[in-house]
């Protein structure tokens, strides 16, 4: 089915849960409330003729520097091995606490992607199995792709110009 | 008597360099252990228990079956070097032990001996 | 609690924790695993990654578009043309363009499809160093030095090519590099029955990989797995055939697949796929065309070097190009692309300016490792050996 | 009154410096009495034929982590042949291991792991910083990446290159070997072992 196709089923037969739909630079993208996710990916899932059986990826994006209202994003991209068609199905999470039921019940692929979610964007994933940090150290404070969780780029210390030197030096020492 | 002279002879050698460079290696060495040192090896992470635990009795078994096979090839080695003396007779000796070892290694292989679990 | 009580406490449970930790020869990279084994069974295995996470998806964010690109060379190390080629297709797919010059198209399928024999002969040979077949190793790496030779030969460089740029490629193929290409291509299917004949009738080599670590079909697609562990497993999606990009549906090749999913069938399944690779680039070495290496349009690509001392406007391009770098549109999409672990793909957010407002890799290892070790329960500790080395994780771009 | 502070300024000072410099002279001391049989009978001579034998045997611990490890492994492969200069068995274990060739990035997470591994090498040990990540953070100048590995072990040789060749790498050995060579009987192989 073409992306067009996909986007109107999903409009006629989710209405309710749909916040919006569209097709995006050709795929079918489709905006769905946290609350109706379970639902929503279980009829992608199970509908004959759509049959998304295959979970690709799972993204976490921080729009907080273009100042969105829900300034969380989940993204999850679907593919359906039997028809060769995909949708992305983007979730909008509030910014006070970010929690996305998990998906784990339908696709078991999902267990690893959504740990990172937790770990790189602090979401909390209800349901999840074994929610815990993936990536980073256990002890490890803050969530390090959010917008405002700093790059710590270290100053370089050696440098060839000498205006620099003087300052790189005056800098050193009051550091110790 | 004189015949064995030389054997002793090699014996004696052999004990003295193994325990020569055992001595020297402890002696001569350099040696400043540290705690992370002499922590067990575990691919660079803390070691989460102690070593010992209790190991199931596969292992016993299989280590039981080794040795019995191991000592056959053992008496192997001089049988074949003073094969040319021994002629036929030797030939039908080793013939007889090793059809002995085969009915128990059959009997092994059917019980399931072999199989780990 | 110190490691004596936990021993004390955890006296009376029957099974042995073993740490299958970051240094270990056959994770192939610092992978770790936590297993609880009952004697020689691995009764579970939980993973332990991150350590290898090098923040690339946070330093892209600060980085310009053409920055990015040897990012992604240092994610999947072993086939990084695939990366850039990936990174480039979603970039060019939001700028709008979606036909590149046909040099451009056939320059790239001969580097991403030299990069997957490469990557290949990486899996074969350290594949079959962990189980056993130490010979296989020095023959696989002696076919790799042809492959990084045509590398250095076009881009100056060993592994991390950077060669696929946004809008083509980065600089021309010479003469002498094409006749370096089809002198591989006439000698490698001798050298792919050369590892045959030492693998595949191989009474150990079958005795090891037959039967373990088997994936239904059902559980390929549920856990997520792409590439040559799906396509073992008797599902037929492999992206190049699926959504043809940058002309691959110019050239005849078909999909190997088998139907158990074990070790065995992934091993056929890589090894007819350099066959596969090595059509491919036959095909696209004999028909390529001339004309432009890259799109002319001097607002994405640099202008040629020898315009700049003649016309005025290419100097404006080119300072502009090189000082600010490419505007992207504001958008988000994702282009999945077959690269030679699975479906490798960037999913990227642009917010209108010159660098990327979130850029994400799609890493076919850091989804399967969930699978693989699904797979490892109820096995011998040596099939765990055998199972990493059949899933082929690189952990550059487990990690990210 | 601005007299007497400057007079007990320098009084401070003098004893701050005597108190270093008898650290540093016991610390020498200490040095030269280290492992006491090994120094005293080795004279350089002797030292010289040990750090012969040593730089020809470099055992290296299989430390790969990130892409400069592909290239360790083209290195210790037939064409470019690591075994002509005594570096090609890679021992999977520290403890039979006396060169530990760090290639690839150190990451936050991985750093603890390394000094673990370092510590548990038998002394006379050597470090190579294999490639620019582990020289100095490489390109990756983030929360992530040790800016260097020379953070967490002493490392003795830094070979540059992202990923450097093999050859880049035998050269780092070969240089290596020398420092071994220059270095042997004198006391900084003794400090080396102490």
């Amino acid at each position: 089915m073409t992306s067009e196709e996909i986007v109107a089923k999903c409009q006629s037969s989710l209405g309710g849960d749909l916040v919006q739909a569209e097709v995006n630079l050709g795929d079918a993208v489709i905006y769905v409330s946290p609350e109706a996710l379970p639902k929503a990916a279980e009829w992608l899932k199970n509908d004959p003729d759509l049959r998304f059986d295959y979970l690709s990826q799972i993204t976490g994006v921080d729009y907080l520097e273009q100042d969105r209202e829900p300034r969380f994003e989940a993204v999850y991209e679907l593919h359906s091995i039997d028809h060769g068609h995909s949708i992305r199905i983007r979730v909008g999470l509030d910014e006070e606490n970010p929690t996305v039921p998990t998906v784990t019940t339908l696709w078991k692929g999902a267990d690893f992607p959504e740990r990172e979610l937790f770990d790189m964007f602090g979401f909390q994933v209800t349901g999840h199995p074994n929610l815990k940090r993936l990536l980073m150290p256990e002890d490890w404070e803050g969530h390090p792709l959010l917008k405002d969780y700093p790059l710590t780029i270290e100053e370089i210390s050696f440098s060839h110009n000498p205006d620099h030197k003087s300052e790189l030096i005056k800098t050193k020492s009051n550091q110790e | 008597m004189a015949e064995y002279f030389f054997v002793f002879i090699f014996a004696i050698v052999a004990l003295g360099v193994i325990a020569g460079l055992l001595l020297l290696s402890s002696f001569l060495g350099p040696k400043n252990p540290n705690t992370e040192k002499d922590l067990p090896y575990e691919c660079g992470m803390l070691p989460s228990e102690e070593a010992k635990g209790r190991f199931p009795v596969r292992f016993a078994t299989i280590a039981m079956l080794f040795i019995i096979f191991d000592i056959e090839v053992v008496f192997m080695y001089p049988w074949a070097v003073a094969l040319d003396e021994l002629k036929i007779f030797g030939l039908i000796e080793m013939g007889i032990f090793i059809a002995i070892l085969a009915v128990a290694y059959i009997y092994i292989w059917g019980r399931g001996g072999l199989e780990w679990d | 609690m110190s490691v004596t009580e936990q021993g004390l406490l955890e006296r009376d449970k029957d099974t042995m924790t073993l740490n299958m930790g970051p240094q270990h020869p056959s994770t192939h990279g610092v992978f770790r695993m936590i297993l609880e084994m009952d004697g020689e069974i691995v009764r579970s295995s939980e993973p332990d990654i991150g350590f290898l996470h090098t923040g690339i998806e946070k330093t892209a964010e600060v980085k310009r578009y053409v920055h990015c690109i040897p990012m992604t060379d240092r994610l999947d190390y072993l086939s990084p043309p695939q990366n850039n080629l990936a990174f480039c297709l979603t970039v060019e797919k939001l700028l709008g363009l979606d036909e590149m010059p046909a040099r451009a198209d056939y320059l790239r399928v001969i580097m991403c499809e030299l990069g997957r024999i490469g990557s290949h002969l990486v899996w074969l040979g350290t594949h079959a160093l962990d189980i056993g077949a130490m010979t296989v190793f020095l023959y696989a790496w002696r076919e790799r030095e042809l492959v990084l030779d045509l590398n250095e030969m076009i881009s100056g460089v060993r592994m991390m090519t950077s060669y696929i740029r946004i809008g083509g490629v980065a600089q021309d193929a010479t003469p002498q590099w094409i006749q370096g290409v089809r002198e591989f291509v006439d000698i490698f299917p001798a050298k792919i029955d050369e590892y045959e004949s030492l693998l595949t009738n191989n009474p150990i080599w079958m005795d090891r990989t037959r039967g373990i670590g088997t994936l239904a079909r059902e559980d390929a697609i549920n856990w997520s797995m792409s590439g040559p562990i799906l396509r073992a497993s008797g599902v037929k999606l492999d992206w190049r055939k699926q959504r043809p990009y940058s002309r691959y549906d110019d050239f005849t090749f078909d999909i190997p697949t088998q139907e158990h999913g074990d070790i065995y069938d992934r091993y056929l399944v890589r090894i007819e796929e350099m066959r596969q690779s090595r059509e491919i680039i036959k095909q696209a070495i004999n028909q390529l065309p001339d004309g432009p290496y890259k799109i002319q349009d001097n607002k994405v690509s640099l202008p040629e070097r020898d315009t700049l001392h003649t016309s005025m406007e290419a100097l404006i391009h080119h300072f502009k190009l090189v000082s600010d770098g490419v505007k992207v549109p504001p958008g988000e999409t994702y282009v999945p692309t077959e690269g030679p672990r699975g479906e490798v793909g960037f999913y990227i957010v642009s917010d209108g300016s010159n660098t990327p407002y979130r850029m994400k890799l799609r890493a076919p290892s850091f989804m399967a490792i969930p699978g693989m070790c699904h797979l490892m329960t109820d096995s011998f500790i040596a099939d765990v050996v055998a199972i990493i080395g059949s899933v082929d994780i690189v952990m550059g771009e487990v990690d990210r | 009154m601005g007299l007497i502070d400057q007079a007990v300024e320098s009084i401070e000072t003098e004893v701050n410096n005597l108190k270093l410099n008898a650290k540093d002279a016991f610390d020498q001391l200490g040095a030269e009495f280290s492992g006491a049989i090994y120094d005293s009978i080795l004279t350089t001579k002797l030292g010289k034929i040990v750090g012969w034998a040593q730089k020809n045997a470099l055992w290296p611990a299989t430390f790969g982590l990130a892409c400069c490890a592909i290239e360790m492994m083209a290195m210790a492969n037939s064409r470019w042949d690591a075994a002509r200069f005594g570096a090609e068995v890679f021992r999977a274990s520290p403890r039979q291991a006396d060169l530990m060739i760090v290639s690839g990035r150190v990451s936050q997470k991985m750093a603890p792991v390394l000094k673990r591994i370092y510590n548990q090498m038998a002394d006379p040990k050597w470090v190579i910083a294999m490639g620019a990540c582990s020289s100095c953070g490489g390109i990756f100048n983030n929360y992530a990446i040790v800016q260097g590995v020379d953070r967490v072990v002493p490392v003795d040789v830094y070979v540059p290159g992202c990923p450097p060749g093999p050859e880049a790498l035998i050269y780092g050995i070969i240089k290596l070997q020398e420092k071994i060579l220059n270095e042997a009987g004198t006391d900084k192989a003794r400090q080396r072992v102490a």
